[in-house]
């Protein structure tokens, strides 16, 4: 595939603005570039979401113009999509041979779901195809998303950030997949912040910048510190510089804690857990074993079965959401379209959205919009959001930058404590850097944050302490200095003994 | 006691056939992200037109088939305005009930006069089915119904098997779901959805020939009288399936000859006849509870244009 | 310019509209020249006219600003009719019934009296049944709309609101809670300064409300994404039953305005269908309150000029309804118009790049 | 073909719409053009019932008077009768009617402001203001006369296929003194030739639906009833039409609804709105317009009954004279309220 001078512009946006790309057969070309830079963009022309505005896309040796994914995928392409295209009412075998079922007229249920069970075994991504998609957690759904790329047999195939959401040893398996399609001669394109995978899996690497193709390297002549470099285009810091923490008075206390998910089943089975002033707590755990209903049931949005949540000297199990936010606590919640933004609300709507009813942005039930965009403008010029405009609608924002408004929304609260649920998901190595340093500087200023991550890497360099939650209970707590990669990854197969890691 | 005379089983599903089949046929518009409220214009469409062709041509039958063309060209605008102009879908429909309403009675007065039409143009017959009418109870249900209840009980049962157990059934249901997902896989979201406005438009016409030839044979302005509203809220009632519109149209059929059953007793007939409303609130409140649209009902899809 | 264009497109369309309606009055027979010359004049062609569009399109205001407040919070009220008899035959029975009450106090309660009266009959059943059992508001409001009609049709029909000795009809209002009309020149068409100024007030409220106010806020945002709203701390039942209610005020608010200013009494017969319409002119204006006054302008226009329509030109009454839905059907396709712009201007770019 | 169609329209006097919207004008040989202008109420024009017959009685006014100019309007809600009886007065129309009870308040405001205009209202009696002629009409004397036509039928059983119950149904279309008149007079003239006879009362609430209307009749009919008495315009249509599938029999109503199944109905309980416009018209034309209350009834033909079915025996029609005289002459005194 080649791609010259490839343009889309938005209305006041030029999303790519002169796109040079080359793909070899059997290669994994890595897409790098900072949130808004135009990745998912080129990723959709190609696909046939999106019309280019200008340039051309050669494909197998001919110039093609798909008007839609239809004619992509009948060229044989294949997309795992960043925003997952998932349909949450229908099943995951459905969703997954939608579009290529099997049967003549009648659709065989049957055989869909032993062909996606096939496939799930070959891949190793294990998944119920007889589970609705929108019970699933989100890192499930990715796996979903993997599959439907992987049913139809396809001579290209572009994958959109496939592991922001995958635990290591899934992401280990997708790179075997990788591998295999590599061997078949068929090229990949790859897209991933994160830089030790690029390296890992890549063959070459197109760094992107504003829209614009800046470079193109080969992987084995790059390093993480050169990427970094090109794609912000100065210096990034990659470690995070952390000071030694002093821990305070606990600010949440949690005992035996008991919550269902909305689909009535119980996730956390009896937590006890304290949270200090002071002190960033990483909770880790493979996902699917409660930790995001834990963060919920915090924040409130969860009912507490049973047990009690002590924030702040108060008992707040049967506060209300908006009490919980009024006393201090913000959330960064796991699902940032879903639960933290209001999409065709425009940013600064969006930067009021948990205090709306509080000075200065209302004064006796009126809004007062100018203070609430003066306090926006400021918010994106200090998270970076891009572009930075704040009668922009959060739909028009990429990803990144959609996750850049809720952090920025959630640290600037000035809260007594934080709870962060994936906080960089999909965020660039800039912005991530950005990120951790707004939480240990709360932490800094004696507030407490609470990181519910799957990855890691994020919770081992940012915690104070590690606890470790599996199938809804704390297996164990260390302190964030002395955890290494695989005594954690052991704990949160629920294991405290030596044996093998193996993962479901 | 009235619930042991047939009678009232025998009205209830006469009077549930003008709900049940435009409600199936929203079931198929709104699964495919289609908000179909143009229904009571159709009705009266088809109900015209199958009069008049059964008048001109002398054949019930023809009368029918123009029934559903007529229906379905019609719904075929709504479907253009929905889905090629990506309009608003609720406007649409309302246009188009005015205009139906508008249309078909002033060709009812240029053609026929004021009077409604012509008392000997041929109606759909009834029929007992052999065998059926021979069962006691259910016997008397059925004895003589017109031939459309039975076509519309086939029907209810192919459409949610049609829905739910095939191929083009998931492509309908994922496109009213999540129209972008459906295109990433291929699907062609537009033509789908023509596909299930149209066969709303099909169902709704079928529906007003079922007035106007099926149990009668005439029409008279406005004689659909807000059953495609009805028809709406059963399908809304019956959570976006054939099946269960079906029998929410039965509760409808049934409150309504109850509230036809019950007069005479010196009661306010204004009073009796909020039986079936307030009947349908309850059942809603208390069986039915939650129901949930189709995730992508009434959005217009175009990704690619702008 | 995006005013600019909203304001042209829906114009365009209209015309288009207007173009295959003419083509079908000349096709039967009648002078479209005439046809549209009597509804343009029917609709504003004397003062007497206008007092008449303006007379008519208000109603339709009031109630489509209601419709437009659960259209914001995701909420489609289709049963304002029903609220907004209920409204009008609170006020009115209110406005017989307590006649010992100081003029501009009854009236000021008449009116109150219909806004509680229309809020309470979308609020509570609709309202508590969505927010506590999910019961589609759609089927509950149309019920309730065909409940409220049968209500008020008992009370006037032998039950304990019909004037003795009367037709089907309710005692008339007491005279100080009638709106005084605009001028004697003016009255026959109905037109008071008092209405007018309630529903100008009424559109700001609304505007003020939804755009201006947390309450407004908290509204659009349970419309929008209910699991936001609930991480923004936003009770959604509360809110569910709120926006309910607020609709439902508005329509009950329309009715007493109606019965104070232009009725006087509740008359056999509901069968205005505000509400449906209401859904119409809230939707072309995309909920947006201001937007409300020029298409209920619009549609208020389509009526008085559709009467006239029937008297100057002759044309029976239901062709000026296939005219009317003709012109609806077209002003919602208003993006007809730079589709076919774009797509014209695109084959001529792609004509010339294969040309060079 | 078309022949069965026009055929019928004709049997109504009613030329469909091309009438109202091309000839304006019938001749105005002797040079002066009188202008009538007609108010619907919300029934509007297709209502089967007395806006239509106003419409028919103006019609033939148009046809078979010379010089009268004809307009109508369809009023859509309560709101719209001021403007549009304003709008007829305004304009120098000679005479506007407004047909229903419904613009009782509307006529008498109107025609305070435009004292040269004529006004007519049908089934109301406004008095006191000397441009308003009121025509009302004792429709329960023709349903008197159709219920003595059921009750002779029903008790002797004098058609084929009656059964031995004696029930009758009546079928109204809301509770409302324009259609209550009827349903009184026909229970009163039924009970007297039928005494242990039974009347069945049901009211649809519509004046269009048909297919409710079948419903209501089919009710009856399996309650034992087997003669249908609908009042409720096009909704009555589906209740004649049921009668005739279950191969009953039904009375007609407003006007001779034979043709709509011949052989189904025995004879229709007439109201001559119809000759209450044209004779306005008329006299408007000949300058004697009156202004203040007309009553249509039995003594001048305003209301009636139409020709009985063939097969009825002659002595039915026999009594129905004889019944006719008694209530001309005031010894019946037929009430108007209705036995619930
Ligand atoms: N539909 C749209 N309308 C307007 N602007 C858009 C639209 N979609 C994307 N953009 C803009 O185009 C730019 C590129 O977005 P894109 O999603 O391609 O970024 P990305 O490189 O994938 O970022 P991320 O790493 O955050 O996913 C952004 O500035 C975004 O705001
Ligand atoms: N708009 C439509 N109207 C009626 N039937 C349709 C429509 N779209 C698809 N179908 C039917 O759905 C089934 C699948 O259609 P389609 O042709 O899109 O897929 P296919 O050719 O089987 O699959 P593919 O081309 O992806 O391998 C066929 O039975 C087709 O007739
Ligand atoms: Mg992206
Ligand atoms: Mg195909």
């Amino acid at each position: 595939m080649e791609i010259v001078d490839l343009k889309k512009w938005f209305p006041g946006v030029k999303a790519n603005d002169g796109v040079n790309l080359t793909l070899c057969a059997g290669e994994v070309h890595a897409i790098l570039g900072e949130n808004g830079a135009g990745k998912s963009t080129l990723m959709k022309m190609i696909y046939g979401l999106l019309e280019p505005t200008a340039g051309e896309i050669r494909f197998m040796g001919k110039t093609v113009h798909f008007r839609s994914p239809r004619e992509a995928i009948h060229a044989g392409i294949g997309m795992v999509h960043q925003h997952f295209m998932l349909i949450p009412a229908l099943t995951v075998a459905e969703n997954v041979v939608l579009g290529d079922e099997p049967g003549r007229i009648r659709f065989d249920r049957k055989e869909a779901q032993r062909r996606v069970y096939e496939l799930s075994e070959k891949y190793r991504l294990a998944i119920d195809p007889s589970a609705k998609v929108g019970t699933l957690s989100v890192g499930l759904q990715q796996r979903v998303e993997i599959l439907k790329a992987f049913y139809r047999k396809a001579k290209l195939i572009i994958l959109d950030e496939p592991t922001a959401l995958l635990t290591p040893q899934e992401t280990r398996e997708l790179f075997s997949i990788v591998h295999s399609l590599k061997a078949d001669g068929v090229p990949v394109l790859f897209i991933s912040h994160k830089l030790d995978e690029v390296l890992e899996i890549s063959d070459r690497v197109t760094v992107m910048r504003a829209g614009k193709t800046v470079e193109t390297v080969e992987t084995s002549s790059a390093t993480p510190q050169s990427l970094a470099n090109l794609m912000v285009g100065r210096e990034v810091v990659l470690r995070v510089e952390k000071s030694p923490a002093h821990p305070g008075e606990p600010i949440l206390q949690i005992r035996n804690l008991h919550v269902r998910d909305a689909g009535r089943m119980e996730r956390v089975k009896g937590v006890d857990l304290e949270l200090r002033r002071g002190e960033i707590l990483g909770l880790a755990g493979i996902d699917g074993n409660g930790q995001f209903e834990l963060a919920d049931a915090i924040a409130g949005l969860l009912k507490v079965e049973q047990g009690q949540l002590i924030f702040d000297g108060e008992d707040i199990t049967r506060w209300s959401p908006a009490e919980r936010t009024r006393r201090g606590i913000a959330y960064v919640p796991q699902d940032r379209q879903l639960d933290g933004l209001v999409l065709s609300f425009d940013l600064v709507e969006n930067t009021i959205l948990r205090d709306f009813r509080k000075r200065p942005f209302a004064k006796t039930g009126v809004i007062d919009r100018t203070a609430a965009s003066r306090y926006t403008e400021r918010l994106i010029r200090e998270f970076d959001v891009r572009p930075p405009d704040s009668s922009r609608k959060a739909s028009e924002l990429s990803g990144g930058n959609q996750q850049k408004v809720i952090l920025a929304r959630e640290v600037s609260r000035d809260p007594l404590m934080l709870i962060a649920a994936q906080p960089t998901r999909g965020l660039d190595v800039g912005a991530i850097e950005g990120i951790h340093r707004q939480l240990v500087r709360l932490r800094d200023e004696g507030k407490g944050v609470l990181l519910v991550s799957l990855e890691l890497e994020e919770i081992l360099s940012l915690s104070d302490r590690i606890a470790v939650i599996h199938d809804g209970r704390i297996v164990d707590i260390v302190p964030g200095a002395q955890a290494t990669r695989e005594q954690i990854g052991l704990l949160m197969t629920g294991s405290r003994g030596h044996s093998e890691v193996s993962l479901p | 006691m009235i619930f042991s005379d047939p009678e009232i089983w025998a009205a209830t599903l006469s009077m549930a056939v003008p709900l049940a089949l435009p409600a199936i046929g929203g079931t198929f518009s709104e699964r495919t992200g289609v908000v179909n409220i143009a229904m009571e214009g159709i009705m009266l469409i088809g109900a015209f037109f199958a009069v008049t062709f059964s008048y001109w041509t002398g054949s019930a039958w023809l009368g029918l088939l123009a029934a559903l063309i007529c229906g379905g060209l019609t719904a075929s605008a709504l479907a253009w305005g929905a889905i090629r102009v990506s309009a608003d879908q609720t406007v649409l429909g309302m246009g188009i009930n005015i205009f139906a309403a508008g249309l078909t009675t002033f060709l009812l007065n240029t053609l026929f006069g004021f009077n409604g039409t012509p008392i000997n143009t041929p109606k759909l017959p009834n029929v007992s089915i052999p065998g059926l009418d021979k069962i006691p109870y259910i016997g008397v249900i059925f004895q003589n119904q017109s031939i459309l209840v039975y076509i519309m009980i086939v029907l209810v049962i192919v459409s949610h098997w049609f829905l739910f157990h095939t191929r083009l059934g998931l492509r309908m249901r994922s496109v009213g779901e999540h129209p972008l997902a459906a295109d990433t896989l291929g699907i062609n979201v537009w033509r789908i959805r023509y596909f299930g406005v149209i066969l709303s438009g099909l169902f709704s016409a079928l529906g007003g020939a079922y007035l106007s030839i099926g149990v009668l044979n005439g029409f008279t302005a406005n004689m659909t009288n807000g059953r495609g509203y009805i028809a709406l809220a059963a399908m809304i009632f019956g959570k976006w399936t054939p099946l269960g519109s079906f029998g929410a149209a039965l509760i409808f059929g049934f409150s309504t000859a109850l509230g036809i059953v019950l007069q005479g007793q010196g009661i306010s007939s204004n009073l009796l006849q909020m039986i079936p409303y307030a009947l349908t609130i309850l059942a809603l409140a208390g069986l039915v509870g939650r129901a949930v649209a189709p995730a992508a009902d009434g959005i217009p899809y175009d990704p690619r244009r702008s | 310019m995006r005013s600019l264009r909203s304001i042209i497109l829906p114009m365009g369309a209209s015309i288009l509209a207007i173009l295959i309606g003419g083509i079908l009055v000349a096709a039967l027979g009648y002078n479209p020249v005439t046809v549209y010359g009597s509804l343009i004049s029917g609709a504003f062609g004397t003062g007497i006219n206008i007092g008449n569009t303006i007379t008519a399109s208000l109603p339709l205001i009031i109630v489509g600003l209601g419709i437009a407040i659960s259209f914001q919070s995701g909420l489609f009220n289709i049963g304002a009719d029903g609220q907004y008899w209920i409204g009008a035959t609170a006020a009115v029975w209110f406005g017989y019934h307590f006649n010992h009450l100081p003029g501009w106090f009854h009236m000021i309660l008449c009116i109150v009296v219909g806004m509680i009266a229309g809020a309470l009959w979308a609020g509570v059943i609709p309202g508590f049944a969505k927010a506590f059992v999910g019961s589609h508001e759609v089927i509950t409001t149309m019920m309730m709309s065909y409940i409220g009609i049968l209500l008020a049709r008992y009370l006037i029909e032998g039950g304990p609101m019909q004037q003795k000795g009367f037709n089907p009809q309710s005692p008339e209002v007491a005279q100080n809670t009638q709106f005084p009309y605009f001028t004697q020149g003016l009255m026959q068409s109905q037109l008071s300064l008092i209405a007018v100024a309630i529903a100008l007030v009424a559109v700001i409220v609304v505007w003020f409300l939804l755009y201006k106010t947390t309450l407004g806020f908290q509204l659009r945002t349970v419309g929008l994404n209910q699991r936001a709203a609930r991480y923004a701390g936003i009770n959604v039942k509360l809110f569910t039953v709120l926006a309910l209610c607020l609709s439902g005020m508005f329509a009950g608010l329309a009715g007493a305005v109606q019965m104070l200013g232009v009725d006087h009494r509740l008359l056999d017969g509901f069968s205005s269908n505000y509400g449906y319409t209401a859904i119409v002119v809230s939707l072309l204006a995309r909920n947006n309150p201001i937007g409300v006054i020029i298409a209920g302008l619009f549609f208020g226009a389509l009526t008085t000029g559709g009467q006239n329509m029937q008297m100057v030109s002759n044309v029976p009454a239901a062709l000026t309804d296939v005219l009317t839905g003709l012109i609806i059907f077209f002003v919602a396709c208003e993006r007809i118009i730079p589709q076919v712009i774009g797509w014209y201007r695109r084959r001529r770019t792609l004509k010339s790049t294969s040309a060079a | 073909g078309t022949g069965a169609a026009s055929n019928n329209a004709a049997t109504n006097g009613s030329n469909a719409t091309n009438s109202a919207g091309t000839s304006n004008s019938a001749g105005t040989t002797n040079g002066k053009t009188i202008k009538i202008g007609l108010v619907t109420d919300i029934g509007g024009l297709n209502d089967n019932g007395f806006n239509h017959l106003a419409y028919v009685g103006m019609t033939n006014a148009q046809h078979q008077l010379n010089g009268v100019s004809t307009s109508v309007v369809q009023s859509q809600s309560e709101s719209d009768y001021v403007p549009n009886l304003s709008h007829f007065a305004q304009n120098g129309y000679n005479l506007v009617i407004a047909v229903g009870y419904l613009m009782e308040d509307a006529v008498k405001q109107v025609a305070k402001e435009y004292p040269k205009t004529d006004f007519l209202i049908i089934d109301d009696n406004i008095t006191g203001i000397p441009n308003v002629a009121s025509a009302i009409f004792q429709s329960e004397q023709a349903g008197y006369l159709a219920g003595v036509v059921a009750g002779l039928v029903q008790k002797n059983h004098q058609l084929k296929g009656l059964n031995t119950k004696n029930v009758v149904g009546v079928i109204g279309g809301q509770d409302i003194p324009p259609v209550d008149t009827y349903i009184a007079g026909f229970q009163q003239g039924f009970k007297k030739e039928d005494p242990s006879g039974k009347v069945l009362l049901q009211y649809t609430n519509s004046f269009s639906d048909e297919a409710l209307g079948s419903q209501y009749a089919q009710n009856e009919i399996s309650q034992g009833a087997d003669i249908i008495f609908p009042v409720a315009g096009g909704c009555g249509i589906g209740a004649i039409n049921a009668a005739k599938s279950a191969k009953v029999y039904a009375i007609g109503v407003d006007t001779n609804q034979a043709y709509l199944a011949p052989g189904t109905v025995i004879t229709s309980a007439t109201k001559g709105v119809d000759t209450a416009v044209f004779d306005t018209i008329k006299a408007v034309q000949n300058g004697t317009f009156k202004g203040g209350v007309s009553t249509f009834n039995l003594a001048n033909n305003g209301v009636g009954i139409a020709p009985l079915m063939q097969g009825v025996p002659q002595s039915v029609q026999t009594t129905v004279n004889q019944i006719k005289q008694q209530i001309i002459s005031g010894q019946i005194k037929v009430s108007t309220t209705v036995q619930k």
